[in-house]
């Protein structure tokens, strides 16, 4: 049965020219009412795949915009991020993107 | 089922138990074998005095009949929702309560509730959620809250709410749903003092419901995850 | 000064415990998630909402859970129960030979995850009994509460169980939620948008006044760590005596308070009758000074 | 032939006056009428179609007169003309809906907005218009005169001499055209000081006022300034981050004026902090006209403010207040003196910057908060948010503005002036994802809704000199065509579809320019944006800066 308050599940495909190497697994954010979290993970060079998992439906084309402007920034290879998300707004993503990327090891930083 | 008939069935006519107010409290003889009565009627909200008055009788008894058996009847709305008793420390009698309870299975009672009516959240912890094994008859009923009140605080469809509780037990009240997720031992259907007699002899001294539930069916991951942290690296 | 009760649960550990000493049981990574969220509409949490695992804390050894009251209330529900009750049981039956000195919960929780309510409801209670077997044990429980969300419901009982309570005056510890006792019994009954009512009736301040915590402190992750360092040894082993003992403090308590004050004098009248000094000035009185009136 | 009556007006006060003496006959005693008697002192002084001001703003209400109001007898009075600044409280529509009044000019409708937009398009209030608070003022005295003014204070003596207290607002500008054009002035008071006890101080004379009547209870305040800092979250701390170095430096604002809500309470709290480690303590925000924003106090205490006028007070600032006479505007007594008229026109006149939030904005930079289905009106930001035309007077920061917004310009556009920094200040998304900006206002489709002559825009566009967000400033000064304004707006827009509709190409154009400048242009790091940075976290905070003189009031308490 699909329930029309059911979870929206997006995900997206990067290359990227800067690889993470090897790191810990990073989480920032809190899921809460407008906010989220952040998981950083090591994955396959030069992919960097993003899956989120958000309670607000059909927001698919701002993530898209929110992630594009997100990798033209960082262009980070071999990184798998999950987010869990409560509606937060894109500001609040794209912080708790780049917090989440400042935690990754000081070589993956151009 | 009303407590008085409750009470004929497992223990005679000349049972014992006498009612003060909403509190239930008396010694009786089952088959021949002393045993500590404590409960509550009416669907009873438990304030700081009616989890005192229950403590009570838990003190007296580990003190004047050492391992002496205790059933708790369980009918209650759930705790006292009044100002006063949030001041008066409500947890703090009800967490008394619920040690009083604990400490007599340690010192070897057995202690056993059984769900006679209905049980709600805070008034169910320290009484049947506390003992060595809880049951319930058939008709009873054990909930957190109602559906439209949970749908408000949760601001979730109450429609939704609804169809989730027919294919899942983890929102749904209900006795059966409370057995498949270990939280109640076994239902007596029936042979009511025959049920008592049984859950006295093999009632478990550790907590073992969420194995319960896993083996049920009705809570696959609770055990599971303690024994993932027990594992744990 | 850093803020207690604005830290999340994982900056709490980080600050409390000794530097870098944390290591972390069903971390994030391993997605240990509820599944019951998701087909009601809620984004699940990597960590269920709680933290558990290892640290140091003075050097001692602690075993530390941090609820996250930002998802869900900190609401227990199965996974975020059986999380607690693990690390409980871990501590009783030290299976890899590391018992703590003490475990440590960091409590953040509305009690009950409604959205689990069977299961959660469950999972409180085993909870309570996993801390009163580590208590039979030996190992001492300790409870911090002092985060935006307090300690309430089925937690709200479960930290009576523990050996040893810390509180903020800005932490509340209770059983039923202000808006819940409105809802059910009118505004007049209880306002919960007076939150000086509400700190009044569950409030840190209170909750030293009449003794439902051990010590008072003020909302500095710095002061709660001190307070856990002086709690370390701090174990009560539960017995008759001492359950007489507490009966007759509560059943002493419950003759101090006529019935069906009014709001704004009930606090002060208890607090009176316990024999504060100058019950009428606590609301604007700071730690310090509300640490001193607590009769001995 | 019947010589013509030049004093109409004065014969009609003393007719009413004598009217209300026969109906209330020992109930009345000097100008000190029962409580118990306040209908029948209301149905013998007022007569139909009166035009009445009901003393009522966003803080203080005259509560029992509007009560007292809403029970008179239809059939004696009714046809009323209202004209006051805010419909607060129920009563306010209740009036209109039992038939008692009928026709309304107003300012601002906040808590009521949604009923008021039901009765109009019901046909039950002809709404004449609404204004900004000054504007209506100023109506007082040319065409909406009222005949009988239902006002608050704090305390009357014997004689009818009015102490307002802190919370004066409106009522100088309510008493004085009542009492000088014939009408007549009925007060509620709090307290009564007896024979031989004097007033803390005389806010209005004894002369101007008619009757007083003691109220059961103390006339309610709302405390709409109080923002719990606890609440401001990481995006408005990087956003006033902005406003403070993108602009407040920049500029060098001197005089200025904040708007209500959680944005500028964090420019506020960053002024000791963020501000004082860039070095513009003294370069910056020494003059205000504002209310006793508690957000404020820990500027005030590190030293920065030299000097703040009021429209109203806040509940529990008063011990501060009293305590910081070298602010704020206090009385020989110690307490606040508020004056929302003179602030009206110090906001508009004496400031160089308005900064406040909307809820939408459209690409001509026109901003509204209202909504569809509510009528809201606009209080005073329309009057702060404006370019003062009349003034004439220079400092830097007005100098600067009109330098920019003229540059290479001829004629009279050219011609050289200042021009007021008015700032909108938003969030690209409000909560629950709602874009702020917009194709077009609600405000369109609210006027044809409710047949208004024109859309209800609070802040027009071409009075708008900066836009900023999270995604950074446009300063709209600089823009030489619609294009290039849209575009601007846009930029700033973020993921919003007016955002991601922009030409990518005129943006970077125009950030090269200075146009839109983003965070980092403004050497600022996002991830430097952290509530640490606030040098108040917590309404107990803001209690320990003032030194335990600011008592908040219960609701904001969590101890």
């Amino acid at each position: 049965m699909s329930l029309p308050t059911a979870i929206e599940t997006l995900d997206f495909s990067y290359d990227g020219a800067r690889p993470a190497g090897r790191f810990a697994p990073v989480l920032v954010g809190v899921v809460g009412s407008g906010n989220l979290e952040v998981l950083l993970e090591p994955g396959e060079p030069p992919k960097c795949r993003v899956r989120v998992e958000t309670s607000a439906r059909g927001f698919g084309t701002i993530w898209q915009a929110v992630l594009d402007d997100f990798q033209a920034r960082h262009a980070l290879a071999g990184v798998s991020i999950s987010i869990n998300d409560m509606g937060a707004t894109p500001a609040v993503v794209s912080l708790r993107l780049d917090q989440a990327v400042a935690e990754l090891a000081p070589g993956a930083q151009p | 089922m009303n407590w008085q008939h409750l009470a004929e069935q497992l223990f005679g006519n000349q049972h014992g138990l006498r009612a003060d107010g909403d509190f239930l409290a008396g010694s009786v003889s089952f088959e021949g074998r002393p045993l500590t009565v404590i409960g509550t009627t009416n669907h009873a909200p438990i304030g700081v005095r009616l989890a005192l008055a229950q403590a009570r009788v838990v003190l007296d008894t580990m003190a004047q009949q050492p391992g002496q058996p205790i059933l708790l009847l369980i009918d209650t709305q759930g705790q006292q929702l009044r100002r006063r008793d949030e001041l008066l420390g409500i947890n703090r009698a009800m967490a008394h309560l619920g040690m009083c309870i604990d400490l007599a299975r340690r010192r070897g009672h057995r202690v056993l509730g059984l769900v006679y009516d209905q049980a709600l959240s805070g008034g169910f912890i320290t009484s049947g959620l506390i003992a060595d094994a809880c049951y319930a008859l058939p008709e009873a009923e054990i909930r957190v809250m109602r559906l439209p009140a949970m749908a408000r605080i949760t601001k979730l469809d109450p429609a939704l709410l609804e169809a989730m509780s027919r294919s899942n037990p983890v929102f749904a009240p209900g006795v059966a749903n409370y057995v498949s997720m270990g939280g109640v031992r076994a239902l007596w259907d029936g042979d009511l003092a025959g049920a008592l007699r049984q859950a006295l002899v093999d009632s478990p001294i550790e907590d073992q419901r969420a194995r319960d539930g896993a083996a049920r069916g009705g809570r696959q991951l609770a055990a599971r995850v303690a024994q993932r942290v027990l594992d744990a690296a | 000064m850093i803020s207690y009760a604005e830290c999340s649960a994982r900056e709490r550990i980080a600050q409390l415990l000794d530097a870098g000493s944390f290591h972390e049981w069903l971390p994030p990574a391993e997605r240990v998630t509820s599944p019951h969220l998701a087909q009601l509409g809620v984004p699940s949490a990597f960590d269920d909402g709680v933290a558990i695992g290892r640290a140091r804390l003075d050097g001692r050894t602690v075993f530390v859970a941090a609820q996250e009251g930002a998802f869900m209330g900190g609401g227990v529900g199965e996974v975020h129960g059986a999380k607690l009750v693990g690390l409980l049981r871990r501590a009783l039956l030290d299976p890899h030979g590391e018992r703590p000195d003490a475990v440590l919960l960091l409590a953040d929780s509305g009690g009950v995850r409604l959205h689990e309510a069977n299961a959660g409801l469950i999972a409180v209670s085993e909870v309570m009994r996993a801390v009163l077997d580590a208590r039979a044990a030996g190992i001492p429980v300790l409870f911090l509460i002092g985060s935006a969300n307090g300690c309430f419901g089925g937690m709200g009982i479960v930290a009576r169980c523990a050996d040893h309570v810390v509180m903020s005056d800005v932490g509340r510890l209770a059983m039923s939620g202000p808006e819940v006792i409105e809802a059910s019994h009118g505004v007049e009954e209880f306002d919960a948008r007076d939150r000086a009512l509400v700190w009044r009736t569950t409030g840190g301040k209170h909750r030293w006044l009449s003794g439902d915590c051990d010590t008072l402190v003020e909302d500095d992750v710095q002061a709660f760590r001190d307070a856990a360092i002086a709690a370390l040894g701090d174990t009560r082993p539960v017995t008759v005596q001492a359950l007489e003992h507490e009966h007759r403090l509560l059943a002493a308590r419950l003759q101090l308070l006529p019935e069906a004050l009014d709001g704004d004098i009930e606090a002060v009248t208890l607090w009176r009758g316990l024999g504060v000094a100058d019950a009428a000035r606590v609301s604007s009185l700071d730690v310090d000074a509300v640490r001193a009136l607590r009769p001995a | 032939m019947t010589a013509k009556t030049w004093n109409s007006r004065a014969d009609n006060r003393a007719a009413r006056l004598a009217r209300v003496a026969r109906a209330l006959g020992p109930q009345l005693n000097g100008k000190l009428a029962a409580p118990a008697a306040i209908t029948a002192l209301l149905e013998a002084a007022i007569e139909p179609h009166d035009r009445v001001c009901l003393e009522g703003n966003n803080q203080k209400q005259a509560d029992f007169l509007a009560q007292a109001l809403v029970q008179l007898d239809a059939t004696r009075v009714h046809g009323l003309h209202m004209v006051q600044s805010v419909l607060a409280l129920p009563e306010h529509l209740d009036l209109f809906e039992n038939g008692i009044a009928s026709k309304l000019d107003f300012s601002f409708s906040g808590p009521q907005g949604a009923r008021l937009a039901k009765l109009v398009s019901a046909g039950r209030i002809e709404i004449g218009a609404i204004h900004t608070y000054l504007e209506l003022f100023a109506r007082y005295f040319v065409d909406l005169t009222p005949n009988v003014a239902l006002i608050a204070a704090h305390a009357a003596d014997a004689q009818g001499n009015l102490y307002t207290g802190p919370n004066t607002e409106d009522t100088p500008a309510i008493v004085e055209a009542t009492a000088f054009s014939g009408g007549i002035v009925i007060v509620q008071v709090n307290e009564l000081v007896g024979e031989g006890t004097s007033l803390p101080r005389v806010d209005v004379p004894a002369g101007w006022v008619n009757f007083v009547v003691q109220a059961p209870r103390p006339n309610f305040i709302e405390p709409l300034f109080t923002r719990d800092p606890a609440q401001i979250s990481e995006i408005q701390v990087l956003m006033a981050m902005m406003a403070i170095k993108g602009i407040y430096a920049e500029y060098g604002v001197q005089r200025l004026n904040h708007g209500i809500g959680f944005d500028t309470a964090a420019i506020e709290l960053l002024l000791p902090t963020y501000a004082e480690q860039l070095g513009l303590k003294g370069k910056i925000c020494k003059h205000w006209a504002l209310n006793p924003h508690p957000a404020l106090i820990p500027a005030i205490e590190a030293g920065w403010v030299q000097s703040i006028h009021s429209f109203g007070s806040e509940l529990g600032m008063e011990d501060y207040i009293r305590a910081r006479s070298d602010v704020f505007f206090t009385g020989p007594d110690g307490s606040l003196r508020s004056n929302r008229a003179f602030c009206q026109a110090a906001g508009h006149y004496a400031c160089d910057l308005f900064i406040g939030s909307t809820l939408q904005i459209d690409l001509d930079g026109n901003s509204s908060t209202a909504t569809l289905g509510r009528i809201a009106g606009f209080g005073g930001a329309p009057n702060m948010g404006a370019d003062a035309r009349g003034r004439r007077h220079a400092s830097p920061a007005w100098l600067r503005a009109g330098r920019e917004a003229r540059a290479g310009r001829s004629g009279a556009a050219g011609t050289p002036r200042g021009q007021k920094l008015v700032v909108q200040m938003v969030e690209t998304f409000r909560e629950h994802m709602q874009p702020a900006f917009v194709e077009r206002l609600d405000a369109w489709q609210l006027a044809e809704q409710a047949g208004m002559q024109l859309p209800p825009i609070m802040i027009y566009g071409d009075d708008v000199t900066h836009i900023l967000t999270e995604e950074g400033i446009a300063n709209l000064l600089l823009c030489r065509s619609d294009e290039e304004r849209e575009q601007a707006i846009r930029g700033v827009a973020g993921y919003t579809a007016v955002g991601l509709g922009r030409d990518k190409r005129i943006v970077e154009n125009l950030r090269d320019r200075g146009v839109i400048r983003r965070a980092q242009d403004l050497g600022i790091d996002p991830r430097d944006a952290t509530r640490n940075l606030l040098a108040a976290r917590s309404m107990r905070d803001l209690v320990r800066a003032s030194g335990g003189l600011y008592q908040p009031p219960r609701r904001f308490r969590n101890w």
